[in-house]
């Protein structure tokens, strides 16, 4: 446990794996995209009721699943960061939340689109995309207030201990609003359709949600290597690595 | 250069090194503050005076390597004076936040009159003048029993005869047993030894 | 002369706060004026039908409240970030966390515990049933202090900020929405006649969530912040 | 080297005021995230039904609009007054009511502006209808300009006060009410198919108004201010 | 006491009196300033320096007896120091607030230089020291033209090296021509003659 504890705690080991990492991750995300999103968009029949713009459900869906897992990353490595004071983690948190927060972004994008057709209206204020707003404020907060310090070690102890917050209170968020929205209940429309899925579209349904879990950690990994750049700027190695890169 | 008196130190520095916006400002700094020593860190403008001060006591977490042992309470004085505008005198130091005992009324006029301040007890504290102010804040050293005080720049603002005062009251806590790290760009003239860290560019010690 | 006990400590604190905010009676006063003006904007903004008003005036009530909070929440650490009390107060031998319930609990008698009390008379001018009365002051009591403890930790995360501002208000008005609908919820059941107290219930359970986290996450994020 | 013409000082003013908001982006991202999420509580407190926030949504879009601007007035000439800028000001050569209009400016372009400009997104949230986004747009223009100066003469009282605090809102939220008056006005006569001009050429009136008399207030206030 | 150099004073006080929280601090005091001179305001705290500071430059309106008139344009520096935290000292020189001319860019660098300032100029401010944060607004000295200066306190937080190289400047300038009142707690070293102010209680001159 402790050796690659340490080892994780190292820069250059983690920027070096980052790589190794990527290197094969990059192309299976991109294949993994690509034909997910050619099966969903080319190859599967126009919904019943809604022709063909559900097919913004390849974007939409696996974009809100991963939104909300990267919560869970990011607060996860904000106390792994607090507990074990591992830098390493601190970069991971800093690194997750403009990701997340850009799929919450996406998932709140293509659910509004979506909606036009569908709905007749760009928003409504059903308990799930309130949720999601709610989320991408939170993910919003934390991307300021690292900003907002000068001490990016601080920043990230700062960040740590909202995300934990914000962890703490995701459940109670998700609980109240749809306490809420069942207590409002009335001419608002349901979108739960899960039941209206047929396997047909489902299969590349789910190889989108992979691929979108897949894209995310490569975003995350490239964000790390370049905080970690930027933290370890003034190091041997980093400056090795500049004049090796910088040779022609 | 300093004279080893016996015992623990009540402040041990352990090769502290700190770098700020791409300059080292002091490297490997190791020192033992023992009872019955004043030290004077010198330095120019920018040398880390401030950020040694908050690094000893321990405001400042982040962004240095080494360590700092502290083994007894001690009291800190920084460049912001602590002071609440809208409290008189009198209410800042039986409310004070610094976690001390609780003072009593006649010690508190005492101490206040011992600083200058006779007479202003019961006027609000942002009617003060500067030095006035900041004699508030000293009258905690009259009233703390924490044998080794932090003082970053205690002279600020305070008139000659304060300044006088305030380095008498230095040299009989340091003769009494207690310790005195300080900053300061006035030179010391106090009746015991004084041991100059002298934060050069990049000093080490 | 030994450091006192951190009961003891507190209740110091808790004084001293109280005292500063007798010292400005504006700002005692001013969360109430405050929460009269704007509910007084409601009708303004929305049109003055009472059957209407009405029926928002729980929401429109709760709403205030949470502006109100979120208005103060930001200087309960800030004067004292500024003139250097607050470096004192890190340094106490005290435990930190007890000390920043102090701070919390002065706040909330100054503005949330006023608030809920004078509550009423808003709740009437707005045509709020009186038999919703109760379960509104009781929500806002419950839940005003749990927005001074959310509130809490957004000040003690950015009090130390030069370039902080109204970070603030995005850090925690995600965090006071489920106090606004449990609260709002509240005061709706009792006036559709429902019992309100699985509400009230709800709120106290967060609050306790609420006693015994917030104070070590503004522990934390104060210990942060002066180093920023 | 002589001294600059007024406009020419103003203008290094303007500039240097908007060096300052461009150096903290989250102070100019606040007021819109501050008014997205306030909006977001508006459904939360008053319930989600489409039809019933449509009627509404003139109203909550300018109240959330003059809290946004409640909240961030209290700033304009706090800091510069806290670190000694506002004494250096008084003593400037240049006509004082001509500097503090600089202020001003920069305050709305980096809140009323940047408001007016996204408002429509919310307004599409609230199902405010299409039709009347044009007089949502103008009407916030022209209003938070003259929020602006209002909260500006509220500034300038009270910034100097020890013991100010709130003050500020109880000061200017009167003043406010006008404008809230006519600006969510324009907009419903919009939703329900009226010209909304009337109101707008109100506003316009009241901003020429206070463009004229404000400045005047504010040296006199800051003057004063600088005395307490 | 002063030497009297012809030519019309530059700031004329006459019979100024100042009761503050029921203290009388100073009654019936009247001087001119001329050019060429330099005014030292002495008195111990709460003598009531910066409150004549603040009267003689025009901040303070209300509350005192007597009037002042001023012939010159001047330049006001305070107990606080103007220099926003976050702007670089660049950008604070540049941005002034005080209404004089536009400096150059060169005129800056040079100023901020001279001041010590050299690799600081693009930091933000508020990442300076207390002493560096105060040179920032001392650079201001340099690149005014006017030629009374009104200095509370200038020498707060500057070390030894700066305040020497401040009071040439003092006395350059007034060697030039111009002329300086100021108030410190510290005895002045400069190459010219000091017209002392003693505020002491209810002082009258
Ligand atoms: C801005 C508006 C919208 C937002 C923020 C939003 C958000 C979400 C979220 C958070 C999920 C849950 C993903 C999960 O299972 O964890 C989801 C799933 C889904 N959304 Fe949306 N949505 C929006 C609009 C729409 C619209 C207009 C439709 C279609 C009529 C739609 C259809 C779906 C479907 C079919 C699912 C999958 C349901 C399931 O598997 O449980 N969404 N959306
Ligand atoms: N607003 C006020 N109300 C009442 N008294 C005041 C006010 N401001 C200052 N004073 C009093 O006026 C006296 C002079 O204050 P001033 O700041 O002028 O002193 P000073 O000579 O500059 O002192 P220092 O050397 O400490 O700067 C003080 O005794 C102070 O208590
Ligand atoms: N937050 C920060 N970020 C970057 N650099 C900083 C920061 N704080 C301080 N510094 C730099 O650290 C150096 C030391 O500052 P410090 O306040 O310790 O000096 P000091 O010796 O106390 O000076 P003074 O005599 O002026 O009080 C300065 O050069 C300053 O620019
Ligand atoms: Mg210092
Ligand atoms: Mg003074």
């Amino acid at each position: 446990m402790w050796p690659i504890f340490h080892k994780l705690g190292s820069p250059p080991w983690l920027y070096a794996i980052a790589g190794s990492i990527l290197r094969w991750l990059l192309p299976i995300t991109l294949l993994a995209l690509v034909t997910g999103a050619v099966w969903g968009l080319l190859f599967t029949q126009p919904e019943r009721i809604q022709g063909n713009s559900y097919r913004i459900i390849y974007i939409h869906v696996p974009a809100a699943v991963v939104a909300l897992a990267g919560y869970y990353v990011m607060a996860l490595a904000g106390a792994v960061s607090l507990i074990w004071r591992m830098k390493m983690a601190d970069v991971a948190m800093k690194a997750a939340a403009p990701v997340g927060a850009a799929f919450t972004f996406i998932a709140l994008f293509t659910g509004a689109i979506w909606g036009k057709p569908t709905w007749g209206t760009w928003w409504v204020w059903d308990a799930r995309i309130t949720s999601m707003l709610i989320l991408f404020f939170l993910y919003l907060g934390v991307v300021a207030l690292y900003e907002a310090f000068d001490n990016k070690e601080a920043a990230s102890k700062a960040c740590a201990v909202l995300s934990l917050v914000g962890m703490v209170n995701i459940p109670i968020i998700y609980k109240s609003v749809d306490w809420w929205y069942a207590l409002h209940q009335g001419a608002t429309i349901k979108f739960t359709g899960e039941s209206s899925i047929d396997s047909s579209m489902m299969y590349p349904l789910l190889l989108m949600i992979g691929a979108f879990y897949a894209l995310f950690t490569c975003c995350l990994l490239l964000n790390m290597r370049v905080e970690i750049l930027q933290r370890e700027s003034r190091t041997q190695w980093v400056k090795k690595l500049a004049t090796k890169a910088g040779r022609p | 250069m300093p004279s080893s008196p016996t015992g623990a130190p009540l402040l041990a520095a352990r090769s502290l090194c700190l770098e700020r916006g791409g300059r080292q400002l002091f490297r490997n700094l190791s020192f033992d503050i023992l009872a019955g020593q004043l030290w004077q860190i010198e330095g120019s403008n920018g040398a880390g005076k401030t950020s040694l001060m908050r690094i000893l006591c321990g405001l400042s977490r982040y962004g240095y390597e080494g360590s700092v042992e502290r083994h007894v309470p001690f009291l800190y004085l920084g460049h912001q004076s602590a002071v609440k505008a809208l409290l008189t005198p009198r209410e800042n130091l039986a409310f004070h936040v610094s976690g001390e005992g609780q003072y009593g009324n006649e010690q508190i006029e005492s101490a206040l009159a011992e600083v200058g301040l006779y007479g202003y007890e019961d006027v609000a504290s942002h009617t003060l003048s500067a030095g006035q102010h900041r004699r508030v804040n000293l009258a905690r050293l009259l009233l703390s029993d924490t044998s080794l005080w932090l003082l970053d720049e205690p002279f600020t603002a305070i008139d000659t005869a304060g300044v006088d005062a305030l380095q008498a009251l230095l040299a009989s806590h340091v003769a009494a047993g207690g310790a005195v790290v300080m900053t300061s760009h006035q030179a010391l003239e106090v009746a015991c030894d004084v041991h100059v860290l002298n934060l050069g560019a990049g000093a080490t010690v | 002369m030994t450091a006192p006990a951190a009961g003891q400590f507190c209740l110091r604190l808790l004084r001293r706060q109280l005292l500063l905010a007798v010292r400005r009676p504006v700002e005692i006063g001013n969360p109430l004026l405050f929460f009269a003006m704007v509910v007084a904007l409601f009708p303004l903004g929305l049109g003055p039908a009472p059957g209407t008003l009405a029926g928002f005036a729980s929401g429109v009530l709760w709403i205030t409240a949470l502006l109100s909070n979120l208005l103060t929440s930001d200087a309960v650490f800030r004067s004292d970030f500024e003139d250097g009390s607050l470096e004192q107060l890190l340094l106490a031998p005290q435990p930190l966390f007890l000390s920043v319930l102090a701070y919390i609990g002065a706040h909330w008698l100054t503005t949330g515990l006023l608030l809920a009390l004078v509550s009423p008379v808003f709740a009437l001018m707005l045509n709020l049933s009186t038999a919703a009365l109760g379960a509104l002051v009781a929500s806002l009591l419950i839940g005003t202090a749990l927005l001074s403890l959310i509130g809490g930790i957004g000040a003690s995360l950015t009090v130390g900020l030069k370039r902080g501002g109204m970070l603030i208000s995005l850090l925690i008005l995600p965090l006071y929405m489920p106090v606004l609908i449990f609260g709002s919820a509240a005061v709706q059941a009792a006036v559709s006649g429902l019992p309100a107290g699985p509400y009230l219930a709800i709120l106290g359970a967060m609050l306790c969530l609420a006693i015994a986290l917030a104070p070590l996450a503004m522990a934390a994020g104060l210990r942060i912040s002066i180093d920023a």
